[in-house]
């Protein structure tokens, strides 16, 4: 549950370490739900390989992570951060854009088991490994 | 006019100037087409009471006692106990 | 023969509908995030909600009172109206979400773009209100929801650590976050314990015109509706514990719960998923715009009432009807269904203690229940539980606001 | 004759027509009398625009969202008091329910109102 921090909620609720600035805590936050995104993507794309799952599910779901993790793209590239770690927050808002990329594929071919295993290995790479 | 709601919450007071607690609710007695009040459930014992908590207690200020209404207390005459 | 039939038919209808989208958020996410060590929390939620509901329906057959009559004889006018305030927030709230969920469970199966699927939930739940008895919709949605045994099947199947399970049954303390540990507590009872449900209950029993007779009903309503569905609880987390915990992944969707049993059983166990998830936060839909309902019309001294014609109950009526419309507009913002219910869930927390009170007190009032006013048993659980929930209720928000809604 | 603690059995209790229609609950009771003389329970004052005496702004606030309406029902006009507040009369006779009988002539006109 942790990780989402819809623009709204942090409005409603003047509380929370990732409105502002990135700082360290924020950054380590942010790659955790970026591991957490690209593992999910893992297990639905291992489902599209082992043809265990629909298609219409690996296509919506698959989506939905996408729009997780290029938000992540989108805010780690423009957000002010704390001195010093510029650089690693770039460098984790490239990160999170590739991970939006290979769920892009994978949303765009649900039904094709072998983008399945492709996107499987990739996002687990990704992820640095997943179990 | 008087509601039974602003005379609840009011402090009752004997002419001695001994403070009863706040009033939290009237006894009443139902008749075929009337509703009589007969005295005044207050104090902590009269929160209870009120609540539901404890049965009726025997501790009601009688309403003839009641001397005057004033502001935000109720003066009642000294109660003998 | 038949009693027994129909006593069954209800019992296996609140099992689909003890389920909403606040138990499967906060079941799931606590398995992901501290595996077995929360499960203990389930049996004392359930029990919570049973020694309550069970109050409820013998204060609702003995003396014909709903709960939100009790609130406003016995806190007094200014606390109830603050109660039914935060009550109509929460409710709306949660509405909102299982409505989300209704959206995105249709979404999960058809394809089809969310935001029509919105509207057309909501246009689907106010015909199927309109136009369906009440008997009916409660078994359609209580039987579809029993497509969520399918999660009990996936968590045995993944096979579970069942000693440390067994070990997480018993209350304790984490070596660290135990901040983010709290929060969880405080949503899980809070998710396990959710007023609507009372509201819905106790109303629905005296519209039933329960007696005395039904008292029997009653209880084994409670026991064993809010049992089985703990059981439901407990799958839940264990497919937490066993699928998401070890790969790091925290579940922000309920699509991501849906893989939960994907995973073990397939496409067949991908499908039974949704569809279960899809009935149980279409019913708690439903119950929560009815609650609102009835709240609202309770504390106005309305006439209110589901088996009522439509039209024998306007004022009830044109509160739900405008609560479903809310109910849309909220969605339609774009707000994540699963982070409202986080809220929602929290929120409804502090609405609990005004809620359970009234209902003790009015239980224990001899000029209204006389020899069905609570046992010791009743009362001792009662009490323990009003601390337990005064605690949760101050706790609740403090703890969202830092752990940074479960973040840490 | 039965004793009753009023603000416990009377007050914020629900009404109900001699037709068992629910019309309203007790939102005040006017207490006519003062000390030294008899007091009694001499009308139930029904409706949200007696809330502001209850509650304040909060009262105040929810009065403007729920309507100005006050009525005002003698005492003769109780039967008995229950688990409500029983009436002699129907809520119409009274002038009770009136926010229920206009809201009913709109939902009315939606197909299916009576089913």
């Amino acid at each position: 549950m942790a990780g989402r921090t819809v623009p709204l909620v942090a409005l409603l609720i003047l509380a929370g370490c990732n409105g502002g600035t990135v700082d360290r805590h924020a950054l380590e936050n942010d790659r955790k739900t970026l591991d957490s995104i690209a593992c999910e993507g893992a297990l639905v794309a291992d489902g599209v390989a082992h043809d265990r799952t629909t298609v219409v599910f690996a296509r919506v779901h698959s989506d939905e992570l996408r729009i997780d993790a290029s938000n992540f793209a989108d805010a780690l590239a423009s957000r002010a951060t704390e001195p010093g770690i510029e650089r690693e927050v770039r460098r984790t808002a490239r990160h999170a854009a590739r991970i939006a990329g290979v769920l892009k594929r994978l949303h765009e071919h649900p039904a094709n088991r072998v983008v399945g295993a492709v996107t499987e290995r990739s996002l687990e790479q990704l992820a640095g490994g997943c179990s | 006019m008087r509601t039974l709601s602003s005379l609840q919450g009011r402090k009752v007071v004997t002419e001695s100037g001994e403070s009863l607690g706040s009033l939290y609710d009237l006894r009443g007695e139902l008749g075929a087409r009337t509703l009589r009040v007969t005295g005044l459930v207050a104090g902590t014992r009269g929160f209870l009471e009120h609540l539901g908590i404890t049965r009726r207690s025997a501790t009601v200020i009688p309403w003839d006692d009641v001397v005057r209404i004033e502001g935000k207390r109720i003066v009642v005459r000294d109660q003998k106990s | 023969m038949s009693k027994v039939f129909g006593l069954a038919l209800g019992i296996l209808a609140a099992v689909g509908g003890f389920v909403d989208i606040g138990d499967l958020v906060f079941n799931v996410s606590a398995g992901a995030m501290f595996g077995y060590e929360l499960l203990w929390v389930i049996p004392i939620g359930v029990v919570g909600i049973i020694v309550f509901s069970e109050m409820c329906g013998r204060v609702a057959a003995v003396s014909k009172k709903a709960v939100f009559d009790a609130v406003r004889e016995r806190v007094g006018f200014k606390a109830a109206l603050g109660t039914l305030i935060a009550s109509e927030v929460v409710n709306l709230m949660t509405f909102a979400a299982e409505l989300g969920g209704v959206a995105i469970a249709l979404q999960l199966l058809s394809g089809l773009p969310y935001r029509w699927l919105i509207v057309l939930a909501a246009l689907g739940l106010g015909v199927v209100i309109w136009v369906t008895s009440f008997d009916w919709i409660e078994r359609i949605f209580g039987y579809g929801g029993l497509c969520l045994l399918v999660f009990a099947v996936a968590a045995v199947k993944m096979s579970p650590d069942w000693g440390e399970a067994g070990a997480g049954l018993v209350p304790h303390v984490p070596q660290s976050n135990a901040m983010v540990y709290a929060y969880f507590v405080v949503g899980l009872l809070g998710a396990a314990m959710t007023p609507y449900e009372v509201y819905f209950y106790s109303s629905g029993a005296v519209e039933e015109e329960w007696t005395p007779k039904d008292l029997g009903l009653n209880r084994a309503n409670a026991i064993i509706g809010y049992g089985l569905g703990g059981f439901f609880s407990i799958a839940l987390m264990l497919t937490g514990a066993t699928l998401f915990l070890g790969r790091g992944i925290e579940p922000e969707h309920l699509g991501t719960i849906a893989l939960g049993a994907e995973v073990p059983l397939g496409e067949i166990g991908l499908v039974l998923a949704i569809v279960g998830i899809l009935f149980a936060v279409g019913g708690a839909s439903i119950d929560t715009v009815f609650s609102g309902a009835y709240n609202l019309a309770q504390f106005c001294g309305w006439e209110w009432g589901r088996y009522r014609t439509n039209a024998r109950a306007p004022r009830f009526t044109l509160t739900w009807i405008v609560l479903l419309a809310l109910g849309i507009l909220i969605v339609l913002t774009g707000v994540d269904a699963v982070v409202l219910t986080e809220y929602a869930v929290i929120f409804s927390v502090v609405a609990l203690p005004l809620t359970y009170l009234p209902i003790l007190l009015v239980a224990n009032d001899d000029a209204y229940m006389g020899r069905y006013r609570n046992g010791r048993l009743a009362n001792v659980l009662g009490f323990v539980y009003l601390v337990v929930i005064l605690v949760v209720a101050l706790s609740a928000i403090p703890l969202m606001i830092l752990t940074n809604v479960g973040q840490g | 004759m039965t004793e009753i603690d009023i603000a416990l059995k009377v007050l914020d209790h629900q009404i109900l027509d001699c037709e068992g229609r629910r019309c309203g609950n007790v939102d005040d009771v006017e207490i006519e009398g003062g000390p030294g003389e008899h007091a009694r329970g001499s009308t139930i004052l029904v409706g949200a625009g007696w809330w502001p005496q209850r509650a304040g702004w909060i009262g105040r606030v929810a009065r403007w969202l729920a309507g100005n309406e006050r009525v005002r029902v003698p005492w003769e006009e109780v039967a008995d008091v229950e688990a409500g507040v029983i009436l002699r009369k129907t809520a119409g006779e009274l002038g009770l329910g009136r926010g229920d009988d206009r809201v009913r002539a709109w939902i009315e006109k939606i197909p299916g109102a009576h089913r």
